[in-house]
């Protein structure tokens, strides 16, 4: 009784229409407002009620907007790097990668294979940050108060070690277009294996504490459930769509940076609902500590920066370059007029589309399961208001 | 002062009884009204257990918890009435209820 | 079923340091119920008069102990004041329109109400008067005792003997209750059933 | 006057059936002081215990180790300006904590903590417990109504039908406990506390071990009914922050929001002392009739002041260690002062025990017997006082229907077969 099953996309119009209570009970709009506990930011729902089910939703998204693709029309192309930082700070890192490998694509320009090789360890390492921040403020949400902590000490490693490459701990700023501003420091491979070893057992931890959690099960089963045909009409990617069982993942499909001389697989859930997308995410943890066990072996020596001239004018023209953020598919459209300033860019932030399967996901279940199903998207809000 | 004899009980009992027949004579709302049969049912119970002490013998006691039962039953049944009734009409006043049939 | 006179009831039992129902607490009691269901006829807001009911619930049970019937002192407690009261207090609380407490509280006849409910205490009080002599004087003064269990089981013969009542001579009754009961309980959820 | 306070002394019976007003009193005052006393180490017990559950040290603060803690809190509370909503029922917004503080103390009057160590010995002890513990409701309903907000009305409806709905749950387990107590030779069961005690000590045998998987099954219902009963750990959906605010005493602050804290502790020890009552031979040391012998006796009645001498250990390890910086010196004598208090203890009480072995009829003997019966109670709620912050730590939040299917669907069936099942082995074996 979950989600209707409609016919592909939906038209919007009928939608209210279409959802005639029995007997007029007083429906009631409430508005999980901006100030939400549960909000992961300023995110305000409008949830139409029927008692305690949800007949319907309406996200009002705006209250982060800070207009950056317009200030990006008139800062050079160096200049805004660090803006991308501050758009998905949980995930900093891979924001940078994103835009650099674009407008590297646009210079046609090829980063260093050593640049490549710690672009794919700094991303891997921030996936996991990043995947442990979303589990610890999720189960806080269903409920269970102790992950949270577990996560946060085990991220504190990670942060460590950016601190330690590039001075800066969530807003890295750590790549420049062409390649690496910074060469490893001197223990950066050790301290990164020491890393490896350290946070294998703890993800143990939280499974242990979560996975087999008759209440965890009884909260997430069958909870927000999106068929693949939905997800794919309403073009969600990341772990929302590999877990309702389409195997997708930006990283095989079109490798970039160093991701096709690494083997690693990509964990597809089957029913879509918030349990398998918590698997999935756990799993890719997993994955990615193997990936970084595989690179910090073999970083090959020379330069970590290709030769681009000091006043990036690339030629006219536009192209569009995604990567696989943590949270989904994140791409970068940069129209350049020749001049040193960007004519338009346009960022496709993950967050931002699966945000519309909330309403999806979200009819029919309760107002405690709205507060599950935000969570699970693993929405950042300054991705979402850009 | 004068020893309780069982005569205060029915005396106490009777007071009861009056203050739920005018509750339920005069009050328009219909849930002041269940709560006056409540009274009303009490005073009866209140009877029963001092006739019982009075007798010595526990038949009265078993007799009140039967009450007690019916009680519950008969504020159950006349809630839901009310509920069903309020989601239609919007009222509980006594005077407006009215139909036997909505 | 005749009411067996218990002989043991004329014996005078030694009242022992303090009997159970003094007078000042009876009154205490008695006043409490009483002023309890004024309050309960009177009050504007159905909560105060919801309240007053518990005090009056709560006070009646103090009398059951004060007639050594603490089984029934209890299962008021636990159904009266624990069940119906919160079913009340729910159906208040879910029926709370603001529009009931501005209205006028009693009905337009209510001095007919008033009068009648005069006439049945004119009847109360014949009755007593009249009545009083039928009740033999020594039945009517109840011996005390400060050991409530002595006295209960003087009264009532050895513990468990409710238990072989309720379930013993009363069995049909029991299960009549039961039958009571279940119909009470599909009446109630069929009526406010939203969505069938 | 005096005999009758003296006349007391010797009598073993408890102070509110041998009609003593004066000394039942005394136990009333001593039993509320302990349960205040309880409810703030529990208080802070529950603070660094979270705290150490999610690897954070808790209040370290206020006095050594944070153990000033719940003085300040109470303090802190006290100070608070007293906010009441605008156009609340004034009358009924006052009265709300006082039921739901009269529910959960007034349970303390049947608890045994000992064969005469109880205010009054009710022959319907459990009867007037499941009373009294369903009056909690009321003033949980009457809180959310009298707040006046929309937020703490739902939330008051939403925790009383949970407790409601397990209170059902709850007192088929008790029917099935003293179910049990009826099958020695009379027959005739007890409901009053002390005697179901008595029972098991008679029947020699725990009742949460009797038939064995039926004791044990009626004790793990009424352990989970308990814990939605007082809207504790994964059945706290009245404080569901992420939806409804703070449940009904969001609009409540200062002192009368701590009268519903208290209420809330209160009725978690008095709930799980029930437990302990009826399924863990309330004060019996373990193994009293097998270890007779009296080198076991006087083994046994050393415990108490073993355990206070490890607490002692303990605060003398913890002050210690406590770095020698002057920053520390006002916290280091705190606990040093501390530790040497639970010292005295436990030397007062390793001084009766040894008493009391020597001279049987002394006082001492029956004073260290006294102690011994208080002590293994407290010691039984104080395991299960852990299991509550253990589950808070460690469980996410039911969701509102799933608890009512849980309390209905599951526990009430398994409830009733329990008690038919215990029925019927009762009959085949006596």
């Amino acid at each position: 009784m979950n989600a209707p099953t409609n016919d592909g996309t939906q038209d919007v119009s009928k939608r209210w229409l279409s959802e005639k209570p029995y007997l007029d009970s007083n429906e009631l709009i409430i508005n999980m407002g901006p100030q939400h506990p549960a909000t992961h930011g300023v995110l305000r729902v409008i949830l139409k009620l029927d008692g305690e089910r949800v007949l319907g939703t309406e996200c009002v998204i705006g209250y982060l907007h800070r207009g950056v693709e317009k200030i990006a029309e008139n800062r050079t192309y160096a200049m805004f790097n660090p803006y991308v930082d501050r758009m998905d700070y949980v995930a900093a890192v891979s924001n940078g990668l994103g835009y650099c490998e674009a407008v590297e694509k646009l210079l046609n320009v090829e980063a260093p294979p050593r640049a490549k090789y710690i672009r794919v360890i700094l991303t891997e390492l921030n996936r996991i940050a990043s995947h442990q921040l979303w589990l610890g403020t999720h189960a806080l949400d269903i409920g269970a108060m102790t992950p949270l902590f577990y996560t946060f000490r085990d991220r504190e490693e990670i942060l460590k070690i950016f601190e330690r490459y590039c001075g800066a701990r969530l807003t890295t700023h750590a790549f420049r277009i062409g390649g690496c501003q910074y060469e490893t420091y001197a223990g950066f491979e050790k301290d990164v294996k020491k890393f490896l070893t350290f946070v294998a057992p703890k993800i143990d931890e939280y499974e242990a504490l979560l996975t087999t959690n008759r209440i965890w099960m009884e909260r997430t089963k069958n909870v927000g459930v999106i068929s693949a045909a939905d997800a794919i009409a309403l073009g969600v990617t990341g772990p929302v769509l590999r877990a309702s069982g389409v195997k997708w993942d930006l990283r095989k499909a079109q490798p970039y940076a160093a991701y096709s001389d690494f083997d690693f697989e990509i964990p597809v859930g089957t029913k879509g609902d918030t349990y398998d997308r918590y698997l999935v995410r756990m799993a890719e943890m997993r994955q990615s500590l193997g990936i970084i066990e595989q690179a910090v072996n073999v970083i090959p020596e020379g330069p970590i920066m290709a030769k681009v001239p000091k006043v990036i004018k690339p030629p006219v023209g536009e192209i569009y370059h995604s990567i696989e953020a943590p949270k989904g598919e994140l791409g970068y459209f940069i129209v350049s007029d020749g001049s040193t300033q960007p004519y338009r860019l346009r960022v496709r932030p993950p967050s931002f589309v699966n945000l519309q399967a909330l309403d999806i996901m979200v009819r029919g279940l309760l107002v405690a399961d709205v507060v599950a199903v935000i969570g699970t998207i693993d929405i950042v809000l300054g991705e979402v208001d850009r | 002062m004068v020893p309780i004899t069982t005569f205060h009980y029915l005396v106490v009992a009777a007071a009861l009884f009056v203050l739920g027949v005018i509750g339920v004579l005069t009050r328009r709302n219909v849930v002041i009204v269940l709560m006056s049969i409540e009274l009303i049912l009490n005073a009866v119970n209140l009877n029963l257990v001092a006739f019982s002490r009075m007798w010595g013998n526990l038949n009265g006691q078993v007799f009140s918890i039967f009450i007690t039962v019916d009680a519950a039953a008969e504020a159950a049944a006349g809630l839901g009435i009310l509920i069903a009734f309020f989601r239609n009409k919007e009222t509980i006043n006594v005077d407006e209820i009215d139909l036997l049939k909505w | 079923m005749n009411p067996v006179v218990n002989s043991a009831l004329n014996t005078t039992i030694d009242p022992g340091m303090a009997p159970v129902a003094t007078p000042f607490f009876f009154y205490l009691l008695a006043g409490l119920a009483i002023a309890g269901g004024v309050f309960v006829i009177t009050r504007r807001n159905s909560v105060h008069s919801a309240l007053a009911l518990i005090v009056t619930l709560l006070s009646v049970a103090g009398l059951y102990l004060m007639l050594y019937a603490p089984f029934v002192a209890a299962t008021q407690i636990i159904v009266y004041a624990g069940g119906i009261m919160v079913l009340f207090l729910f159906v208040i609380m879910l029926v709370n329109i603001e529009r009931v407490s501005k209205e006028r509280r009693f009905n337009r006849i209510w001095p007919a109400g008033v009068s009648a409910a005069c006439a049945l205490m004119a009847l109360f009080v014949f009755a007593f008067v009249k009545g009083k002599a039928l009740f033999p004087d020594r039945l009517m003064t109840l011996r005390e005792s400060s050991n409530t269990q002595e006295i209960a089981t003087m009264l009532y013969g050895e513990r468990g003997k409710m238990g072989q009542y309720t379930f013993g001579q009363y069995t049909f009754t029991f299960e009549i209750a039961s039958l009571l009961l279940l119909v009470a309980i599909l009446g109630a959820v069929i009526m406010t059933k939203k969505k069938m | 006057m005096l005999n009758f306070v003296m006349s007391y002394l010797g009598s073993t019976v408890t102070p509110g059936q041998a009609g003593n007003q004066f000394w039942a009193l005394i136990y009333v005052l001593i039993i509320f002081a302990g349960v205040s006393v309880a409810v703030v180490a529990m208080n802070w017990i529950e603070r660094k215990a979270l705290a150490h559950f999610q690897i954070r040290l808790g209040p370290m603060r206020v006095g050594p180790h944070g153990l000033l803690q719940p003085i300040a809190d109470a303090l802190k509370l006290m100070l608070k300006e007293d906010i009441i909503p605008a156009e609340a029922d004034q009358f009924v917004f006052w009265v709300a904590p006082l039921i739901g503080l009269l529910a959960a103390f007034a349970v303390y009057t049947v608890i045994p903590f000992g064969p005469s160590q109880a205010v009054s010995d009710m022959n319907i002890g459990i009867l007037f417990m499941l009373g009294v513990s369903s009056l909690g409701a009321l003033g949980i309903v009457v809180a959310g109504w009298a707040s006046n907000s929309h937020y703490p009305l739902i939330g008051a409806l939403r925790s009383t039908a949970q407790m409601v709905s397990y209170e059902v749950a709850m007192g088929l387990a008790v029917v099935s406990a003293v179910l049990m107590t009826s099958l020695n030779s009379t027959g005739t069961g007890t409901l009053s506390m002390i005697g179901i005690v008595q029972a098991q000590q008679q029947q020699g045998i725990w009742f949460i071990f009797k038939f064995f998987p039926l004791g044990l099954l009626a004790f793990v219902i009424f352990a989970i009914a308990m814990i939605a009963e007082t809207n504790r750990a994964p059945f706290d959906m009245a404080e569901a922050e992420s939806e409804l605010t703070a449940g009904y005493h969001t609009e409540y602050s200062g002192l009368r929001w701590s009268l519903f804290m208290l209420a809330e502790y209160a009725a978690m020890i008095a709930v799980s002392s029930i437990a302990v009552t009826l399924w863990l031979g309330g004060w019996m040391r373990p193994f009293p009739n097998l270890l007779q012998a009296p080198a076991w006796q006087f083994t046994f009645s050393l415990f108490p002041g073993l355990t206070f001498l490890g607490l002692a250990a303990i605060a003398g390890f913890g002050t210690a260690r406590m770095p020698a910086h002057s920053f520390f010196r006002i916290q280091r004598i705190g606990l040093g002062v501390f530790a040497s208090l639970l010292g005295s203890i436990a030397l007062l009480l390793l001084l009766i025990a040894v008493a009391g072995r020597s001279a049987d009829t002394s006082i001492a003997a029956r004073f260290s017997e006294g102690i011994d019966y208080v002590y293994w109670f407290v010691l039984k709620v104080a395991i299960f006082m852990y299991l509550f912050i253990w589950y808070r730590a460690t469980w996410p939040r039911y969701r509102f229907d799933q608890l009512m299917r849980v309390g209905w669907k599951v526990l009430l069936p398994i409830s009733l077969g329990v008690l038919i099942a215990t029925a019927i082995v009762g009959v085949i074996i006596s």
